[in-house]
């Protein structure tokens, strides 16, 4: 029996199909300006790589920006929030975990699950884009680096720059000063890394983030991040042995498959 | 409900017109603790201050900063703009820095024809009554100058009765709302509290006894999730559509565009017959503003009651972004709820922005998921 | 788990301040640099610039007088005497007038941290954001109640609340303490009242804080002793004057970083010893220089004043840079108080004038009033015209919604009564991450270089036929 | 006389050749963490370009937040100088010029010397910059140089309430999911930039007549509301408004004389 997640953010769209609980097809795209668009493709991907019409699916849930208008076009037969189905979906990756932070394209959040996966408690970032997705897409591009190439890069600095500022803004103009004044791509990267470690650990500590950690969500991939993250709360990341991207789309589908009446 | 929305739809509503054009005049206030009483014993019409989420700030951010509430910005961009012209006069009132800052200038930029400025302290301390009662009798004083009417104790105390009939009568609007199935929305309860600061006091009470009729046998849907809002001046009916919508009621509130402007406030006084004492006793000892800087057991106790009486399955606490009044409290507030087992979602949102309205259904959709409203 | 607060900022800094006692005499560049050497960057470099060259004497003085303050505060404990906690707007003479009871200055804690302490403000500020208060609180005194939030620091016995009326912020996070830890706070409310009646109700306050304080100590408010610190008192107040004089020379021969010393003169060392030799010392350098016609640059390009808040976490990169360009920092609102003698005859005499003193303290004089922007802008036209400053400053300390509110106003009435241009910048007094130094010294250069020193530079547009005015063609 | 002037600014860098007395060639490219290398290279094509020798260039002046790192440069000049100097010599009946850059708002006060009076900026933040408008050009997928024609076919602008860029993005998303046809939202976005311009303009409050510079003052639907909301005349900066700093560098003396 299938069961289908579709997670739409402000950067990327995400499918997951499980039959039953077990993982048949997953795909991955850029957001489209239009959410109905990124969804029916992502929809449409992971059926035709299971051969089967997206009739056969029995009960879908749509989660992130797009989740409401999905769900009213009728592609999906309830949404819920990207924090619980970031939380649900990596409590069922590892069920030991009880908190995720989960950064993503415009938003970051902290989410606590208890030992059921349901939500216990959760904090957003209200005001600032520093600790986001976005604001590494940036640095990204005014490094000129690749997204996936930073953290990377990251590791291979010897001296770090240290960003005196938390606004993107800022940071950005850093950056190009630091380039303008001949520092090493790599330096700056980690640099950039620790910024936005600096602006994550501080939104975890609203929920008091236990020992059992992971974090989800396209930056989770940055191993920069993730490593400066953990120096900041003290804490070891649990590796949740899946994509971090696709952990929201994975939540939504294994909520659908839980309401959707699987056996 | 109609005749409700409708006098909210313009800030100059059809009620005030009439009140104008027989000559009467109209005085702007913000602040809940201040004594409509006397004003309208002078027989000039108290009128509520307000923005109802006014998103544009451009004239106000030539004065204010963006660092001030954008409630105070929008109030002073409509002060600016004219849409206050209809005023005969103002009432500044120290509610919090910012409202300050907003009044002085309005105050320097135009200057209208009755400015006063009544000073509230932020105490209960008997020297502190001792001083706001005189700073009563100074506002008396100023009206019958300015207006060169006399206020007799018989017309402030003909005034004070009737109010505490208004109060009586919204308190018991509570109760209906606290139904099962409430009688109306929390942005319905919202727009009755709105009104009431929009029209003559005489019309306000004939409004409040249609509505009750009309009440009476009214019922909105069993409320998946029975939600209690308080916090920061909200003023927003869009802000209470956009919770509501996604799947909850909201069943009570203690904003001071709600709750807090009438149930505290019929409180008993040992005012001793000096009526300017009684209020003072009144209006500071029923205030459950956050500006009181030693009454926090008193708030708390306000929203638990509440919650209580409105059997409320948790508590959103909104904050205007740059509100230090709420920033702290809310946070006190969520603290003790939460040890009495009270779940609570603190909310900092920017008034006024549609836009933030869609970054928090996010949040609140997950609250409702949280305790069990969405799943 | 919340932040890892290691240690409370009156700790940190008793070990820190404990340093200066290895300094024999006057010590030299050297002495200074070896003994600071082991300490992360920034605390050094402004710890070595309290101890520069040009006010090495004074600074030496000021950091001891601050180090016994604080060890005071520690030992009081000991001997069963009751830690006090005071907003910077209050006279602590009136603590330092009980024999059982030692003031600690919530803002001045705080900027002990931001200045010296390794890591600055950060970790503490961070604690405050972790209880999911909002991040345009005032970093003044959150820092400061975040080290007693989190349980690492001293508690004080009882928390004087004077800013009711003046500041929200200030009033709300005493609460929060109050609330928090359980303590006692004494409410002193400014009663936002000019008229006599409002100074009357304001006396009747204080002396209520009188009788709790009283009831705390356990001790009567006893004559003769208010006598000893109100003569100390007074004579701080003549010493402070006659620097007030040095500041309206040109150059100014008193070095920018005074100001920085007489903040916490008035808010923690008013009425004792301590404070008395620390403006004699500064006295004493200002005089010096003066005679020997010293100033820290070439020449005295600009005499600015802070109208508000300046920036207290890089006094190497802001007092000092600033000297170095010729720059006077005439004063800021934390500088700039006005006390008065107080009549010492009985007790009813002495406690008044301490009252007029709270009631005329920064910020009371120009927030707790009946308008923010009149007193202000009188206070700021008043001092612009007797210091002779060029150019004014708003630091735009972000959390600070008062002055945000009415600035607008000052700008516009500044340059209508003093001819005084003032720049408007943004940042945060005491947390660095919010405006890096580095921002604020190019925006610094940019208004003065342009508004106040532009007419006297020579270069110069070069001199070419003007274009024929073209077609008001639309813009592409 | 032909000099030579140099803006790097954090979005986009400008270079202008002036003659004795008009724009003899200009060129902007995109501000890179190379740009500094760039640059010699780019001021020979500019010469280049406009037929003069690299030698013949009385002096090359420089401003910008990145100006200061330009190799070669007889002298930086901060922005608010420079883009007095250039209204004082392009449109010397303005007393205000609104200097929109890529990442802030100067409202300066300037004589018709082109001194600079006094100034007041925006917060540190992108509201209303020309950042805003890049960050809403990639959301929306549209090329920046497309948005003001886009805006002209607005039929019903959406308003975008939110000041902060983070939220105006997000909004302009939902606006989106909510099928609000592009135009619309971008002429939306445009009013709101238009809108906090105007309110940096009144901090300048006894001008009498304004113009606009720097990159955003290229969106005539930017303009367009700026002139609506600010009750001021209007005086159109003659050359491309985008160069104005940067004809400000070319046009001060070369001699470092003074530098404050």
């Amino acid at each position: 029996m299938y069961f289908a997640g579709i997670d739409v953010g402000s950067l990327t769209a995400e499918a997951i199909l499980l039959d039953g609980s077990r993982v048949v097809a997953s795909a991955t795209r850029a957001a489209r300006a239009n959410p109905l668009e990124s969804a029916r493709e992502v929809l449409g991907e992971v059926c035709r790589a299971r051969g089967i019409a997206p009739g056969e699916v029995r009960h879908t849930i749509s989660t992130g920006y797009g989740r409401e208008a999905i769900c009213a076009e009728g592609l999906a037969e309830e949404n819920l929030s990207e924090i619980s189905c970031h939380g649900y979906g990596a409590w069922c990756l590892v069920p030991r975990v009880r908190t995720i932070i989960d950064i993503g394209g415009q938003d970051a959040k902290a989410i606590v699950v208890d030992a059921d996966g349901g939500l216990d408690r959760f904090a957003m970032n209200d005001k600032c884009a520093a600790g986001t997705g976005h604001f590494l897409e940036h640095m990204g591009r005014t490094l000129e680096v690749e997204l996936g190439e930073l953290g990377r890069l990251a590791q291979s600095a010897r001296r770090p720059v240290h960003m005196t500022s938390r606004c993107t803004i800022f940071v950005e103009t850093e950056v190009l000063h630091f380039l303008q004044r001949g520092h090493c791509r790599a330096d700056i990267a980690a640099g950039v890394a620790d910024a936005l470690a600096e602006r994550v650990a501080a939104l975890a500590r609203r929920v008091h983030p236990s020992r059992e950690l992971a974090m989800t969500g396209g930056v989770a991939k940055n191993v920069a991040v993730r490593r400066e993250v953990e120096r900041r709360l003290g804490l070891p990341l649990v590796d949740l042995r899946f994509d971090p991207q696709l952990v929201g789309a994975y939540g939504a589908a294994r909520l659908a498959a839980q309401r959707g009446g699987n056996p | 409900m109609d005749y409700i929305n409708d006098i909210n739809q313009t800030f100059e509503n059809k009620h005030v017109r009439a009140f104008r054009e027989a000559g009467g005049k109209v005085v702007g206030f913000t602040c809940v603790f201040t004594p409509v009483e006397l004003l309208d014993a002078a027989g000039v019409m108290p009128y509520r201050i307000k923005a109802l989420g006014h998103p544009e700030t451009d004239l106000a951010d030539g004065r204010l900063s963006r660092f001030n509430c954008r409630f105070c910005r929008s109030c002073l961009q409509l002060g600016l703009d004219g849409t206050y012209d209809f005023l005969d006069g103002i009432l500044e009132s120290n509610g919090c820095d910012q409202l300050r800052g907003m009044y002085e200038n309005w105050e320097y930029a135009s200057a209208p024809g009755f400015f006063h400025y009544l000073k509230a302290p932020h105490q209960l301390h008997p020297d502190a009554l001792d001083h706001y009662a005189l700073e009563l009798a100074r506002l008396r004083t100023a009206l019958e100058q300015h207006f060169g009417v006399t206020i007799t104790d018989d017309r402030l105390r003909d005034s004070m009765v009737r109010h505490r009939r208004i109060r009586a009568k919204l308190v018991a609007l509570d109760r209906l709302r606290e139904q099962e199935r409430p009688a109306m929305t929390g942005s319905e309860a919202l727009q009755v509290v709105l009104a009431g600061g929009a029209v003559p006091a005489s019309v306000y009470e004939e409004l409040l006894d249609r509505l009750a009729a009309d009440l009476a046998h009214r019922h909105v849907d069993r409320p998946r999730v029975r939600l209690l809002l308080g916090g920061a001046a909200t003023d927003e009916p869009a802000l209470f559509e956009a919770i509501e919508d996604v799947g909850a009621t909201v069943v009570a509130d203690t904003f001071c565009f709600g709750a807090r402007s009438y149930g505290p406030l019929l409180c008993e006084t040992k005012g001793a017959g000096d009526l300017l004492r009684t209020l003072a006793e009144i209006y500071l000892g029923g205030s459950r503003c956050p500006r009181m800087f030693d009454e926090f057991d008193g708030r708390l106790a306000f929203v638990t009651e509440a919650v209580a009486e409105a059997r409320a399955d948790g508590v959103i606490l909104v904050n205007n972004k740059f509100c230090d009044l709420h920033g702290f409290d809310n946070v006190l507030l969520r603290m003790r709820l939460e040890e009495q087992g009270v779940p609570v979602l603190a909310l900092e949102k920017e008034y006024g922005s549609p836009a933030d309205h869609g970054r928090m259904r996010t949040r609140v959709q997950a609250f409702l998921e949280r305790i069990g409203g969405g799943r | 788990m919340t932040v890892d607060v290691h240690a409370g900022i009156l700790d940190r800094g008793l070990k820190l301040f404990g340093l200066i006692d290895k300094l024999v005499g006057v010590p030299s560049d050297e002495e200074i640099e070896g003994l600071f050497s082991l300490l992360p960057p920034d605390s050094r470099e402004n710890l070595t610039a309290l101890l520069a060259p040009e006010l090495r004497e004074a600074g030496l003085v000021f950091l001891n007088a601050i180090k016994q303050w604080m060890f005071d505060a520690r030992d009081a404990r000991a001997l069963g005497k009751k830690i006090v906690l005071v907003p910077f707007n209050f006279p602590p003479d009136l603590v330092h007038a009980f024999d059982n009871a030692v003031p600690l200055t919530t803002e001045v804690l705080t900027t002990i941290a931001a200045l010296a302490l390794p890591g600055g403000a950060g970790r503490y500020w961070d604690f405050m954001q972790s209880l999911g208060l909002p991040d345009h609180i005032c970093s003044a005194n959150s820092v400061e109640i975040a080290s007693l939030l989190s349980g690492k620091d001293f508690l004080p016995d009882a928390i004087i609340s004077a800013a009711p009326g003046a500041c929200d912020a200030n009033s709300k996070v005493h609460e929060f303490l109050s609330q928090y830890q359980s303590i006692p706070q004494f409410l002193l409310e400014v009663p936002v009242d000019d008229t006599p009646e409002g100074k009357v109700v304001y006396g009747k306050y204080f002396r209520t804080l009188i009788r709790q304080l009283e009831e705390l100590t356990g001790e009567r408010l006893n004559e003769d002793r208010l006598r000893g610190v109100v003569e100390r008192s007074n004579r701080c107040t003549e010493l402070y004057w006659e620097l007030f004089e040095y500041r309206k020379m040109r150059p100014c021969p008193l070095p920018n970083l005074f100001n920085l010393f007489l903040a916490p003169v008035r808010f923690c060392l008013w009425g004792t010893e301590a404070g008395i030799r620390t403006l004699e010392m500064m006295l004493e350098t200002g005089e010096r220089r003066r005679a020997a016609g010293l100033y820290t640059a070439e020449q005295e390009q600009c005499r600015v004043l802070w109208v508000y808040t300046s920036y207290y976490f890089d006094v190497q990169q802001l007092h000092r840079w600033m000297g170095k360009k010729g720059w006077s920092f005439l004063a800021d609102v934390l500088s700039l108080y006005l006390p008065q003698p107080i009549d010492p005859s009985t007790w009813d005499t002495m406690v008044d004038g301490l009252v007029t003193a709270a009631w005329e303290y920064p910020m009371n004089r120009q927030m707790g009033t009946a308008s923010m922007s009149r007193a202000w802008v009188s206070d700021m036209v008043w001092a612009a015209r007797e210091l002779g400053a060029d150019c004014a400053i708003h630091c735009g300390h972000d959390a600070c919604k008062q002055s945000w509110s009415v600035v607008s106003i000052l700008e516009e009435e500044l340059m209508k009564q003093a001819q005084v241009p003032l720049l408007v910048l943004h940042g945060d007094s005491w947390m660095k991450t919010t405006t890096p130094i580095t921002v604020i010294q190019q925006e610094l250069e940019e208004f003065i270089g342009n508004v106040v020193l532009g007419a006297k530079r020579s270069r110069r547009m070069v001199r070419r036929q003007r274009p024929a005015a073209k077609a008001a063609d639309p813009v592409t | 006389m032909i000099s030579a002037g140099i803006d790097v600014g954090a979005t986009f860098t400008k270079l202008v050749l002036l003659g004795e007395d008009r724009l003899l060639a200009s060129q902007v490219v995109r501000t890179t963490g190379r740009v500094t290398e760039e640059l010699p290279g780019l001021l020979e094509a500019l010469c280049g370009e406009a037929g003069v020798d690299r030698s013949v260039l009385a002096y090359v002046g420089a401003t910008g937040t990145g100006g200061t790192q330009v190799v070669g440069a007889d002298f930086y000049e901060d922005e608010l100088t420079c883009v007095g100097a250039a209204v004082g010599y392009f449109a010397p009946d303005a007393e205000l010029a609104l200097q929109l850059g890529g990442q802030s708002i100067a409202a300066v006060r300037v004589n018709g010397e082109g001194e600079v009076i006094s100034f007041s900026r925006n917060d540190k933040c992108a509201a209303g910059t020309g950042r805003f408008l890049e960050m809403m050009s990639q959301r929306l997928h549209q090329p920046l140089a497309q948005l003001d024609a886009l805006a002209a076919q607005a039929t019903a602008p959406q308003d975008v309430s939110s000041q902060c860029v983070v939220f105006a993005e997000s909004e302009a998303i939902s606006h989106i999911n909510s099928g609000v046809p592009v135009p619309d939202i971008v002429a939306g976005i445009c009013a709101s930039i238009g809108r906090i311009v105007a309110s940096q303009g009144r901090r300048a409050r006894d001008a009498r007549r304004f113009t606009v510079t720097g990159g955003v003052a290229c969106f005539e639907s930017v303009v367009r509301v700026v002139r609506q909301r600010l009750a001021l005349d209007f005086v159109p900066f003659p050359e491309n408004p985008q160069l104005a700093a940067a004809l400000g560098a070319a046009l001060l003396e070369g001699d470092d004389g003074g530098q404050a």
